[in-house]
């Protein structure tokens, strides 16, 4: 089972890009408090040069990092029924999805790509946390389910990057019903036995992290990612004590069995390609 | 259970003339008994009328508090009266016995099958036993378990519905919470035998989901489905729990809402007046239910099965491509 | 699949049996320490009236409570390579399996049996904890694998009943070996699916618990029974502490998500048959 | 750690006239090397002569010494040196991380495998770290994780063999140990890939068999496989736990005994002194008996590969019946 055989390039419009934020700006670690200057964080892949805190990178840096010579295709963003509840908060749903839609420049909070890594065909899936929350309702859910689609029609591994407060509550049930959609998509490509890598940064938590973000064939994550189901102030307030150190962080994860590898942003391209290296080359079946 | 009769806020003009009914008939004595057995009879009208004018018209927040109503059928009734040699089966083989999840074979109408339940608890003491209802990661990997030992002898399986969510807590996070439930959605995919879920009471989010991957997802009349609480809802989006009506009413998540949707495929009519007054009626009803999807589903081949299910949750939320 | 249909009795001699022991003699429990008279202790299959300890029962009185009618067949104990390592300690091997076969009456630690229990033709499999410790060598696993071989012929549950201080010492590694051959027995019959069931008595340790008898479909346990890996005194050795209450004994694995249920000895054949009826009674496929 | 020598009591002569030879090197000037080169030659003559004596014909305990030698070198050498681009994975994906059992994709000879490997530790820091080799149920079901994985990308499985035994403690009794064993056991016999296990040093008893379930059984010259130590078959059966040389005897535990019971496949012949003394060559010579092997296998179908492991195991102490 070679992925890498029938590789085609489909024939696919691009799809909006997010525009450039200014790098000539000074940013302050979260971490540390220090101030970085924006073409050092960039250039830095948004690590803090200090302390070596992973920022939030956004989906176009994300995918420019990580495909061969940041060259790469978007995916459609999926038509789907918006605001199929008629949602009002405080505010309505549709004015939330406006405003997110002119910050972050993208449709949705997930957009895939496809490309070459490491000289691999290749899909990559990257959630945009900045869009309300990297919330999964509808046009997420139907955005993994049709990258994965793509990734079984063309033969190729298909990566996920997750950052995500969970489900889209505006979305009601029927963003509750993506949790078992993107499972799906991840069954069908397992059924093809192409390779699902997950990489989860922070924050991957909620319905997310409890469905298409757990069930990777190998799972990495980002230093000091919280990675959770139930939100940290949510076990606070049941259990009333403090909780341990580290609690629901990458290293955490890892310890309890959940993680395969935590990998340093720089590295991370470099150990994508190596995996992608050891499942092509796979045992050629015997006579 | 069912006689600690609890009345709900928006019962109580029921509540009050139900209580002057037992009053009349426990005061009468045989001699006024026909004067008072008109006047009882027509009370016993007019709360009949009161039930149908309430309960025909619920509120979403209503119908949140008619679902999680303490003398509702859980899944233990639901099993007792519909389930034959009932064998309880537990552990998820590698960590504990989550009881928050019960399961195990039996016969529905002659026929084997494997429940697999979430269940409250009736009591306190028995409340703490389930867990109250939220499962741990066992909880769902004992259900992963059960779904994969009956589709290895072809046995259907029918999961019952009836949580507030997934246990929220130190234990689950360090067991994998999130794993736990992402493997019980995927089992439900690799399944090759029928498998219908049915919510009973209050289906709370990825803890609902977890066991309703299915071929079938039916709802009880008065029964509610929705991925996050109402009163988490409103403290998230309006910053104000008390909200929880409002919130309840945005989210969309009663059985009519879901049948809508075409999440739910159909609805068990309730007795009017609700499930936690007609207990038996109730299961029977959802027992007929069941059976008829099930009769429908064994037809299938174990591929098909598979296949329905895929097609189900592919389509669910996508517009129809067109070219 | 139904198991049922193919039901052929097959031809084979009937194996020597277990010569009874003198009921008319009083037998002190174990567990509460009352005398109780043989016959009394023979009518309540071995479970202390007083205390509801289960004492041992021996193979054929097990096999006589579970089959209908006690009616049954042995299957051959196989042929194997006696005493494959020439092995002696403080006395030789040979030894020890000449007195332990005039003690049991029987020529191994497992015996099978096929016929019918509540109408389904099934085949039992018991182990003999008075042959030195119900250890597994060479021919109690290859005694499991024929019965599972016989199972699978015969299209047939097969029934385990599990006793065993572990790995049979003065077998070396021929007797580890048999782990993994028991364990493939159980892999074939999983592959034609017909149900195997495991009755975990007191005690189940060491290699027998550590492969065919910790991968039942359905486990049972009878009360009280302890199951362990390791045995407790090396534990409470290595960790220098008290062990908690309870310890390795089937509600604590019960308890620990290891064992279906517990069920006392009188219900053991009712509960069985149950099981078989509600396994044979399968979902028969579509068109 | 090669270079901080531990010699084993039967090894004192040698340890000795090595002294000697050092002593010699170091207090030796360009003046009187000449006289000395003739003396350290021939010095060095008599301990390759009396390792040779020494070594080939060890005591059955004497193998178990050797095999346990904390300069022999483990999983993470052989990895180390034979594994291209070696990507360690972790976790079994349900409680934790046991680094008891390490384990992970690599090249080997430029081709892909799963390495899933006991590794014991070099010092006091690693050794706590991997739990003495001594893995918990987690650590099985890590194993049993890679292993499926490899499979579901055909990928072929090596597994190093180093180990006193599994874990025993209250910990891994609560865990289930003994399903953790017996579901890692069946895990090998379900793979459709190859899969070859090299007893490296140690195998100790249902921990080791746990990862050796596979289509060839390899062991180095002076590894061990037992059912039981010495020490606990002494104490069993002698009463006395310094009565092991006469159970390392009774238990015919190594590699050669193996051999000739058709348990072990191959035995790789180790460099004449030990691999503890010739670290780089032994990974070599492992390195190329393991590549044989693995040629072989790869020219069966994923379906022969199981049913090789499955006639091997099944012929494996049986007498061919008759009729
Ligand atoms: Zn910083
Ligand atoms: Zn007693």
């Amino acid at each position: 089972m070679n992925w890498l055989l029938d590789y085609v390039r489909p024939k696919l419009s691009v799809a909006k890009t997010e525009k450039d934020v200014p790098d000539n700006l000074w940013d302050k670690c979260p971490q540390c408090d220090a101030m970085i200057y924006g073409q050092e964080l960039a250039k830095n892949l948004y690590v803090c040069p200090h302390c070596g805190y992973h920022l939030y990178l956004r989906p176009r840096k994300r995918l420019n990092m990580l495909f061969d010579d940041s060259e790469y295709t978007y995916l459609e963003t999926p038509k789907v029924k918006e605001d199929p509840l008629n949602f009002k908060d405080t505010k309505d749903y549709r004015s939330k999805l406006k405003s997110a839609r002119e910050k972050t420049k993208f449709d949705e909070a997930f957009v895939a790509a496809y490309g070459k890594m490491g000289g691999h065909g290749v899909v990559v899936g990257v959630m945009n946390f900045n869009f309300i929350g990297g919330s999964m309702g509808i046009a997420v859910g139907e955005g993994i389910v049709q990258a994965a689609e793509f990734a079984i029609k063309h033969h190729m591994p298909l990566i996920l990057v997750t950052a995500s407060g969970g489900a889209r509550m505006q979305e009601g049930i029927l963003s509750l019903m993506q949790m078992a959609r993107t499972t799906l998509a991840v069954k069908l490509l397992k059924d093809k036995h192409l390779p699902y890598i997950v990489v989860l940064t922070n924050p991957t938590t909620g319905g997310v992290s409890a469905s298409f973000a757990m069930l990777g064939d190998i799972t990495i994550a980002e230093p000091d990612a919280l990675i959770a189901f139930a939100g940290a102030r949510v076990i606070k307030e049941t259990i009333k004590a403090d909780l341990p150190a580290g609690f629901q962080k990458a290293e955490y994860l890892k310890k309890h069995g959940m993680v395969d590898m935590i990998v340093d942003r720089k590295d991370l391209r470099e150990k994508l390609i190596c995996l992608l290296n050891l499942l092509s080359n796979t045992f050629v079946k015997g006579e | 259970m069912a006689d600690k009769t609890i009345y709900l806020d928006f019962e109580e003009p029921i509540y009050k003339l139900e209580s002057k009914i037992q009053e009349l008939k426990s005061c009468c004595d045989d001699k006024l008994a026909k004067d008072f057995n008109k006047e009882i009879s027509n009370l016993e009208k007019k709360v009949q009328q009161m039930l149908k004018e309430t309960y025909s018209k619920l509120t979403p927040w209503q119908k949140v508090c008619v679902a999680r109503h303490a003398n509702r059928p859980h899944s233990i009734d639901y099993i007792n009266a519909l389930i034959d040699n009932f064998m309880p089966l537990a552990g998820d083989k590698s960590f504990g016995d989550d009881e928050a999840i019960i399961g195990g074979l039996g016969f529905f109408n002659g026929q084997s099958v494997m429940m697999v339940a979430q269940e409250k608890g009736n009591d306190l003491e028995s409340r703490i036993r389930h867990g109250f209802g939220m499962a741990k990661p066992e909880g769902y990997r004992k259900a992963k378990r059960l779904m994969d030992l009956a589709n290895h002898f072809n046995i259907p399986i029918i999961s019952l519905i009836d949580t507030a969510g997934a246990f929220p807590g130190i234990e689950g996070e360090e067991r994998g919470q999130a794993e736990a439930i992402a493997s019980c959605i995927m089992e439900g995919f690799k399944l090759e035998v029928p498998y219908i879920a049915v919510v009973i009471g209050e289906g709370g989010s990825g803890g609902a989901i977890a066991l309703a991957a299915a071929n079938r997802i039916l709802m009880l009349e008065h029964s509610i489905y929705s991925v996050i609480s109402p009163e988490g809802c409103a403290s998230i989006l309006w910053r104000d729990g008390a909200a929880m009506k409002k919130a309840a009413n945005a989210l969309k998540l009663t059985a009519q809402d879901l049948y809508k949707f075409g999440v739910a495929d159909e609805i068990i009519p309730e007795p009017c007046g609700g499930a936690h007054r007609f207990r038996e009626e109730t299961i029977k009803r959802a027992g007929d239910v069941i059976a008829k999807h099930l009769a429908e589903l064994k037809k299938m081949t174990p591929q098909n099965l598979s296949k329905d299910r895929e097609k189900k949750f592919l389509a669910m939320t996508r517009i129809a491509k067109e070219g």
